[in-house]
């Protein structure tokens, strides 16, 4: 076969017919990549449509081509290695493919803005607020300086940034990461463009900012109607604010529709799949996450049949072909030979999800017992030496129980890392203790600390910077074998390596690979191995999880779980996703700027939350159902995350509080028992 | 731009030799290193690619232009400048491998143990790095070879291999150490402090191995400087004493007082030491953009 | 032909070092010489086309009484300082006194050859009397020392330092200003006592210490001479880019590289050794081979050959180390070393790390050596190093050199007398016989007689051969033509007060 | 600001003091007397009292914490002594050639950054074409040239050709500027070279970098000229680092000049270290390495506060 001819589908174009009302047409797009492994090809025929005023959500696996679909159509694929051999981009009835580059630059910026995921790289560090604002108004609209600058404090206005005129003075590393969204919004808004493209613009973000940032977008499109498409894997997101959703697997469009059908009714396994495996804090929690298991392909080796097969509960032999985009009973669009059987609801997805308790059995002794400890940095930065103390943990105490989970959540940057750091003796507290089986740690000796080392783990957020890149894993996981004499010789140390990866469900194969040799899930289960092989009782999980694709996120709490109950093993699961710790969590800590706010059954806070930042914080995080989603009213948390050079005085919260009073700002409300298990520090409750 | 699919180690791996694959990627690089694995060749094989003894006096050819006999002509003594030149290769390449392995060696493992332990040690070692390196290299290199002496071992001089590697250390400690502490601050060398592993073995297992790519581009980048550098010491008369065939000396000394006349006698060897430098940074930039994962694809 | 000389133009020359102080008589080097000496006049000096004739500089004639103990010298009239003052024989004790007997905290580097001086006597302004306490042979040539600068006595009176730091004679140019590191300038002394001399209008003397750099800087004319020597090949390559345009002088040079031991050292305690070593070399193919590439040339024995002091060459073959058969001299040598019990003679030799003539002739007599199976491991160390190497007895083998301003025995022999006498034998051995005769030698006033006291100081020199010379340098200068008026000489030190020298331009 | 310069300055002290203790015990360590090499390089017997005395004169018959007790203790009220060659102040020795080095290292990096940066940017823009190799090609050559060895082949080609070499008394630019360029333009090239060969490479691989940027991104998707994306965000922000490489080599300049001067006879810091150096003047050498030093830590300080000027994070935080 021909790469020409590959191009051309064999399906009939199903798709609704054009009329004026849509802005951009994609075509038929293919994307490839020259690398030195071949050619990648990133998107394959991709099809779809925006009309004015609409949002259009894109969710996929990572790596399945949506950032590449964007910036294809912006016409900003990287020159030397990113090549558009086929396809049609129509927008507003031009064809960009065939735009001069001068053109296309006219189009950028001025109908068709793009914001993109990281707002702390993306905008240019040495030049000032207003004059990356201003620039595309005096390009495209030939504003004279003083014109522009009006328009740009407008503009700041609008995305809701106060005293704009002394903003734009500004450089970005002066605002923080939500602001610095915001003024990316205001770029993008500067020349009233006709689409806007969001490429993940949240997930850099807090929740509470982030559910403010999209709250804004929206907004801002229906009142000055203008298209927008979001890219983002968070399905919560896409059911608050798409209209429709375009769902991408390995470079093709698998399913699209309207946003309630493909959330309640999906036509493709793959979105069936995607949609079960993530945890929701809408509905009561099941005791195993479903996964989808197995990897996405990949895309720089030629393919036929259903790219999904390999992963499909329900593969038939007719998989082997490649199936075409049809119009499903729902009006939508499906891969899938067997989506009329969906539709029938003569296929069910039975993964290894469901069934299996939760163990809860709580023991009167803690495992570890934390009491009013503190962390203090002393900081020095930049040219005017100016130091600070940065209060990143105060006060906090909390108990875990062997065989528990506590889940601690909280904002970026609010301590959950450093009390985890200080739990492992990575750093030394400023003041408190921390109890592990009734010593010490912080005061333990070195011989006492070596013992209790063993009984500690930890599991970090990042699988591929949490291992040693020059090491095997077979080294990785028999390293503390080695060091601590667990395994009589080499035999039995590579016989126990075996174990500990089939525990985690790796093959013994694997043994011989290096990290870089396997995917971010398989990473994470060595780590969770390299742990496992001191037989602790205690692990801590720092954003274990996070970093991974939702399809392997589940694999891998289901992992832990399992553990769990079989090992009787306790964890500190620190996350900020509240349906993950919810999931897995018996008991949750919240945390805001340092501090413990509150602490209650993981049922009890998810159900009656009673401090305000708690409130806040559940209502912030979209759960993935449009029906609820869109019948909601947001009830925003005002204000950015304070400072930790300046901390508010009195209550941490109360910049932000919607409870807020002038007692708030006195006094350091205390954590105090409510309801047995249940601690809220907060002087309204 | 960074993508590596997450699939990428699902290729079947094909077994392919790690030098084919950097010819492969890096085609101007691997031209570097042919040239100096001939360099390499000719100074091992000297006594058998050398047309002439290189220390054998010739009073009837002395001064003597480029001919059939002589490609590159002969020096002031008579001797055959082809043949001190594929000689001096051996000595270029001792002396720059050798400071080179001894400069980034030692400043390496300053560097490494300086990140790791931070505090007062790292500052401590810092203020005696910086005083290093606002130390003129020449007066450093002098007072080295007028301190230590000659200590001639088979003809190369230790201390002059000293003397040129000092300069190095700071700068090599530098590089190496702010590698060692963005590792350090990987969450991999946490999980090794929390598996309670001793600081020996944290460093030599955990960090050491992964400074290997800074520390190998500045060791090539090193062998580079150290040729010139030793060109530089003899052509202030610092370096390698005659009769032994070396590049830099053949540029100083005796051949200061004839270069003007017999301009051969200078011309080579520049070239030749402009070449194996040439090589020697062609191949260490091949290696860094080789070893650098951002570079790759 | 003679050419009736013209005023005017400055002339530039290049000198290879710079004068490290002012002072001409704590001074040694040339490179002080060259810059410094046009501002001064001695009492005598030699009478270049006749050297090593002496004739008069600031004196007008001279008479010695026949025992050789009273000197009396007359003075030229009309002697100016550059200040103005007048100079008399009050100036010529003063300096003399200072060269003798130094006042404590200044420098007389050639003191001791002033010793037999007992008194200086001014019967008038224009006379000077000198009475000696022994005879010395060497007395007029000592007062044609280029070294001997005549200081005013009133400065010397209120600072016997002046000199170091200012330049203030009665020679025939001015002081004008040294730029360290870069050039010395001097201008015409309108007053100088020898009337409508000096021609120059003045000079610049630019330091340059690179030889390309020395020669490159000749041949594009932007310097029109150097008075130290040049090596043949720089001689070849300006004759050949600007042979029309230049001069060529030649003369032997009163300097030689020599060989020396260190005799505290096995087995370099052994004559039979020391002599072997220095009859494996074949001196007269070397001269002949190295003259094409260093400033050396001539085969000679303790003295510059041509000398009227030194060996004739019928004498000089028979002299051990000079035969002209080199495989017979090798084949002793041979013997020697076994005789000694010598077997695989590896040593250091230490050389002085200045490229010309050092390392040529290093590099030389150690594949001379290496022609008898000896080894001989190169050493150059910077010439602080090595002086301190030579001095402290830090070494095997080493290669010493012997240069002076005149051919004088009294100097040229001093590096052979036994350690213990002469400071600058660096050989560690005291041998009475050659101590002994030096003595007489330096006495007696009869030619014929001192000849053959220096014959026989000779021959026992190299047959213990302590310290043996390799090859008598040669001395090579390369002048732009326009220079007229100066003089070649066997010495760099001579003749360098530039009064007659004049350009035709 | 003020704070951080003050603490800058007083971070300097340690330093220097190291700097000075270490050049101290060296040379004092190093073999060889500047008396004995004054007194007797060019042969002549010498008595050993003349010795003494000089000894005495140059002070070094004292003990040698006296020795750097004086030393520093002068240092501290600016007197830096005379050089035991010359006898002459070290202050002058070194002012008077001081100008020269400075002008050739000024020169040179006029020279190299306005090749570099020009030729780093187009080789970074263009990266894998043709033009890009022969930047690339030229950049690591100037790498591999050894600067003395191209000095030496200028003055070969300059008296072969023009039978003409460079003047070889230096007069200020002041004073005769054509005399002066035409003295010193070669040397800078010699040196410049090599400079502007490491700048090439710095410009292009940040920029390449920089390139690589998010912001990058946002201005060509804010549908800023391409000229002005180049220009206004890409090469401002890549100077920055450039602008350290290019304090940095400008600091080690002195160092490189010390063989270059040798070629080209100029009467300047670099040929006065070797041969104070070759000499064991003390009081000169210590002196040179001090400055040399001083001149490192300032301009590395420099450096900083221009890095802060050109960029906000640190100007701000
Ligand atoms: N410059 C490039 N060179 C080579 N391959 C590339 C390049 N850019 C993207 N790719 C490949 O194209 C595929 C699609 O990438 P893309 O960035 O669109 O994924 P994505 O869906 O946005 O994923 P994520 O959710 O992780 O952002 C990936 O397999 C990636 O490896
Ligand atoms: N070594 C350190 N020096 C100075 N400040 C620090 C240090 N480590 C952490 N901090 C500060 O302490 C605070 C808490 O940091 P921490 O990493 O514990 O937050 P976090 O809750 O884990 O945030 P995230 O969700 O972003 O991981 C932050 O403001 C951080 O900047
Ligand atoms: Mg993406
Ligand atoms: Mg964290």
């Amino acid at each position: 076969m021909t790469l020409v001819e590959s191009y051309q589908q064999p399906e009939t174009k199903a798709r609704s017919a054009r009329s004026d009302s849509v802005l951009l047409d994609v075509d038929n797009l293919h994307v490839h990549f020259e690398t030195t492994r071949g050619m990648v090809r990133a998107v394959e025929g991709l099809s779809f449509d925006v009309k004015r005023g609409e949002i259009v959500a894109i969710v996929g696996e990572s790596g399945s081509g949506k950032s590449v679909s964007a910036l294809s159509i912006m016409r900003l694929l990287p020159k030397m290695t990113g090549r558009i051999p086929h396809g049609r981009i129509t927008f507003d009835g031009r064809n960009l493919l065939e735009l001069s580059d001068e053109e296309m630059r006219e189009i950028r910026g001025r109908h068709i803005s793009m914001i993109f995921q990281e707002p702390m790289t993306s905008l240019n560090p040495i030049l000032t607020i207003g004059l990356q604002i201003t620039e595309p108004l005096q390009i495209h609209l030939g504003m004279t300086h003083e014109q522009a600058h009006e328009r740009a404090i407008e503009l700041l206005g609008l995305v809701g940034i106060p005293d704009p005129a002394r903003r734009l003075e500004q450089y970005p590393h002066q605002f923080s990461g939500g602001m610095r969204q915001r003024v990316m919004i205001a770029i993008g808004l500067a020349c009233n463009p006709k689409l806007i493209i969001a490429d993940e613009p949240t997930t850099a973000l807090d929740v509470t900012i982030q559910a403010q940032i999209l709250e804004l977008m929206k907004d801002l499109s229906r009142r000055l109607n203008i298209a927008l498409i979001i890219i983002t894997h968070n399905l919560g997101v896409v059911a608050r604010y798409a209209d429709r959703v375009i769902v991408m697997y390995a470079a093709r469009l698998v399913e699209e529709g309207v946003a309630e059908n493909v959330f309640h009714k999906p036509r493709h396994p793959y979105s069936m799949g995607l949609l079960r495996s993530v945890p929701r804090l809408d509905r009561p929690r099941g005791a195993k996450l479903e996964t989808i298991e197995g990897l996405p392909p990949n895309l720089a080796i030629m393919m036929s049949g259903c790219r999904f097969a390999p992963r499909c509960p329900f593969k038939i032999e007719k998989c082997a072909e490649e199936p075409a985009l049809l119009r499903t009973d729902l009006g939508g669009l499906s891969r899938c030979h067997r989506h009329e059987e969906i539709a029938a609801g003569k296929l069910a997805w039975t993964g290894g999800g469901g069934g299996g308790e939760v163990s809860a059995a709580r023991k009167t002794t803690p495992l570890l017992s934390v009491r009013d400890l503190a962390k203090h940095f002393e900081v020095r930065s930049g040219l005017r030496g100016s130091g600070g103390t940065v209060r990143a943990v105060q006060d906090v105490s909390f108990d875990i129980y062997p065989g528990e989970t506590l889940g601690l959540v909280g904002e970026s940057g609010c301590g959950k890392t450093t009390v985890g750091r200080l739990i492992l003796k990575l750093e030394q507290p400023s003041a408190g203790e921390i109890r592990f089986a009734g010593t010490d740690i912080t005061k333990a000796s070195a011989a006492e600390m070596k013992a209790l080392r063993r009984k500690i783990q930890v599991i970090f957020q990042d699988p591929y910077s949490s291992l040693n890149p020059r090491m095997t894993v077979g080294e990785i996981i028999g390293e503390p074998l080695h060091v601590y004499k667990l395994a009589a010789g080499k035999r039995e140390q590579h016989a126990r390596v075996q174990e500990l990866l089939q525990q985690v469900g790796l093959r013994p194969e694997m043994a011989a690979r290096y990290p870089h040799q396997l995917s971010g899930g398989q990473r994470q289960r060595v780590g969770i191995a390299r742990a496992l092989a001191m037989e602790p009782s205690f692990i801590v999980c720092d954003e274990a999880v996070s970093a991974l694709d939702v399809s392997i996120q589940g694999q891998i709490i289901n992992l832990l779980e399992d553990l769990q109950r079989r090992l009787g093993l306790a964890y500190l699961f620190i996350a900020h996703d509240l349906a993950v710790v919810r999931h897995i969590s018996m008991r949750v800590v919240v945390m805001y700027f340092g501090r413990v706010m509150e602490v209650a059954d993981r049922d009890t806070i998810y159900a009656e939350p009673l401090h305000p930042y708690t409130k806040v914080l559940l209502d912030a995080a979209p759960v993935p159902d449009p029906t609820i989603e869109k019948g909601r009213e947001p009830r925003l948390i005002k204000g950015e995350l304070p400072s930790h050079l300046a901390p508010p005085s009195g209550c941490v919260f109360n910049t932000r509080c919607p409870l807020a009073s002038e007692e708030c700002r006195q006094i350091v409300p205390p954590l105090r028992e409510i309801k047995p298990g249940h601690a809220v520090a907060c002087i309204k409750v | 731009m960074t993508m590596v699919s997450p699939d990428a180690a699902f290729r079947p791996r094909q077994p392919r030799h790690p030098v084919i694959e950097f010819a492969r990627a890096q085609p101007t690089g691997m031209a570097g290193l042919a040239f100096i694995v001939i360099l390499f060749v000719a100074g091992v094989f000297a006594d058998f690619v050398a047309p002439y003894d290189p220390l054998t006096l010739d009073y009837g050819a002395m001064l003597a232009p480029p001919s059939w006999e002589h490609w590159m002509g002969t020096d002031a003594f008579g001797r055959d400048v082809f043949s001190r030149i594929i000689y001096g290769a051996r000595t270029a390449l001792a002396v720059g491998f050798l400071a080179s392995l001894f400069g980034s060696g030692i400043g390496a493992a300053i560097g490494v143990v300086s990140a790791y332990f931070g505090g007062r040690i790292d500052m401590a070692i810092e203020r005696f790095m910086d005083i290093l390196l606002s130390f003129p290299i020449i007066v450093l290199a002098l007072a080295v070879v007028a301190v230590l002496g000659k200590f001639p071992v088979g003809g190369l001089d230790l201390n002059l291999i000293v003397a040129i590697a000092i300069p190095m250390i700071p700068k090599v400690a530098r590089v190496v150490r702010s590698a060692a502490l963005a590792i350090r601050g990987l969450p991999y060398i946490d999980a090794a402090r929390a598996a309670g592993y001793h600081h020996s073995r944290i460093i030599f297992r955990h960090i050491a191995p992964n400074v290997v790519a800074p520390f190998l581009i500045m060791f090539t980048a090193f062998i580079a400087q150290a040729i010139l550098l030793e060109a530089s010491l003899s052509f202030l008369g610092l370096g390698v004493t005659e009769p032994t065939p070396a590049w830099g000396l053949m540029l100083s000394g005796t051949s200061q007082e004839f270069y003007s006349q017999a301009p051969w006698m200078i011309l080579f060897p520049g070239v030749a030491i402009s070449l194996a430098v040439f090589a020697f940074n062609l191949f260490g930039d091949a290696l860094r953009d080789y070893l650098d994962p951002r570079f790759k694809v | 032909e003679a050419q009736t000389p013209k005023r005017g133009g400055i002339l530039k020359f290049a000198v290879s070092a710079e004068p490290p102080n002012y002072d001409c008589h704590g001074a040694t080097s040339f490179a002080f010489i060259h810059p410094v000496r046009p501002h001064y006049n001695t009492l005598l000096k030699f009478d270049e086309p006749s050297y090593p004739k002496v004739k008069g500089d600031l004196a007008q004639s001279w008479t010695v009484s026949p025992d050789g103990l009273t000197y009396t010298f007359k003075l030229k009239p009309n002697i100016k300082f550059h200040d103005g003052s007048a100079m008399t024989s009050a100036d010529v004790k003063a300096t003399y006194e200072r060269i003798a007997n130094p006042p404590t905290g200044v420098v007389s580097i050639r003191k001791a050859a002033y010793e037999d001086i007992a008194a200086i006597e001014t019967p008038d302004p224009q006379t000077v009397v000198f009475k000696l306490k022994a005879r010395n042979a060497s007395m007029l040539t000592n007062f044609a020392s280029p070294w001997d600068c005549i200081y005013s006595g009133a400065k010397l009176k209120d600072d016997p330092k002046f000199p170091e730091k200012n330049v203030m004679g009665t020679g025939p140019f001015k002081f004008v200003e040294h730029a360290a590191g870069s050039h010395w300038v001097g201008e015409r002394f309108a007053d100088y006592f020898e009337k409508g001399k000096p021609y120059l209008d003045g000079y610049r003397a630019i330091f340059i210490r690179n030889t390309a750099a020395r020669v490159n800087a000749l041949q594009a004319g932007e310097v029109l001479a150097e008075f130290r020597g040049h090596s043949p090949a720089d001689q070849a390559k300006l004759v050949s880019a600007v042979g029309d345009k230049v001069n060529v002088h030649e003369s032997p040079w009163i300097c030689s590289l020599v060989v020396t031991f260190n005799a505290e050292k096995k087995p370099f305690d052994d004559a039979r050794v020391r002599r072997a070593l220095s009859l494996a070399i074949d001196r007269w193919q070397g001269a002949q081979a190295l003259s094409k590439i260093a400033l050396v040339r001539h085969v000679g024995g303790l003295l510059r050959p041509g000398f009227d002091l030194a060996t004739s060459p019928a004498d000089l073959v028979k002299l051990p180390g000079y035969g002209k058969d080199i495989n017979k001299a090798r084949a002793e040598a041979k013997k020697l070393l076994a005789e000694a019990g010598v077997k695989d003679l590896k040593f250091k030799f230490l050389n002085r790390n200045v490229p010309m003539p050092y390392t040529p002739v290093g590099v030389f007599v150690i594949d001379q050596w290496r022609q008898i199976g000896v080894i001989a491991e190169h050493e150059q160390p910077e010439t602080k190093a090595y002086i301190g190497n030579l001095r402290s007895g830090n070494y095997e083998v080493g290669l010493d050199f012997n240069c002076d301003a005149v051919d004088d025995p009294n100097l040229q022999l001093l590096k052979y007398i036994s350690a213990d006498k002469s400071s600058i034998n660096y050989g560690r051995y005291n041998d009475r016989k050659l101590d002994e005769l030096y003595e007489k030698q330096k006495r007696e006033l009869d030619p014929k007689k001192r000849s053959a006291l220096l014959r026989d100081f000779e021959k026992h020199a190299l047959t213990e051969a302590y310290t043996f010379p390799t090859i008598w340098w040669h001395r090579i200068i390369v002048n732009w033509k326009q220079i007229k008026g100066w003089h070649m000489s066997p010495s760099h030190y001579l003749n360098q007060d530039l009064q007659d020298v004049w350009l035709d331009q | 600001m003020l704070r951080y310069t003050f603490h800058r300055l007083l971070l300097m002290i340690p330093t220097l003091l190291g700097v000075a203790v270490l050049v101290f015990v060296l040379l004092r360590m190093m073999p060889g007397d500047i008396v004995e090499l004054r007194l007797l390089m060019d042969g002549g017997q010498v008595s050993p009292e003349a010795l003494a005395t000089e000894r005495v004169r140059l002070g070094l018959d004292k003990p040698f914490w006296l020795q750097f007790y004086d030393w520093i203790t002068g240092i501290m009220v600016g007197d830096f002594g005379t050089s035991m060659w010359t006898g002459r102040p070290v202050i002058e020795e070194i002012g008077s050639r001081l100008g020269l080095s400075l002008q050739v290292a000024v020169m040179a990096t006029i020279l190299a950054v306005s090749i570099a940066i020009p030729l780093g940017t187009i080789s970074a823009l263009y990266k894998d074409s043709w033009i890009d190799h022969v930047v690339r090609i030229f950049a690591i050559a100037g790498l591999a040239v050894p600067s003395f060895w191209l000095g030496m082949v200028i003055i070969l080609l300059l008296l072969y050709n023009f039978q003409w070499i460079p003047p070889l008394t230096y007069v200020p630019i002041w004073e005769d500027p054509i005399h002066n360029l035409s003295q010193l333009i070669w040397p800078a090239i010699a040196v410049g070279y090599r400079y502007s060969a490491v700048a090439t490479r710095m410009t292009r691989s940040t920029l390449l970098e920089v390139l690589q940027e998010d912001y990058i991104r946002t201005a060509r998707a804010k549908g800023v000229y391409e000229r002005l994306v180049i220009s206004r965000h890409a090469v401002r922000n890549a100077l920055l680092p450039v602008v350290t490489v290019i304090g940095l080599e400008f600091a080690f300049l002195i160092g490189g000049l010390v063989v270059t001067e040798q070629v080209f006879n100029l009467n300047g810091i670099g040929k006065l270290f070797v041969e104070t150096v070759t000499r064991n003047d003390y009081t000169m050498v210590q002196a040179l390495v001090m400055l040399v030093a001083a001149f490192f830590i300032t301009v590395n300080f420099v450096v900083d506060l221009l890095y802060a000027a050109l960029d906000p994070r640190i100007r701000y935080r």
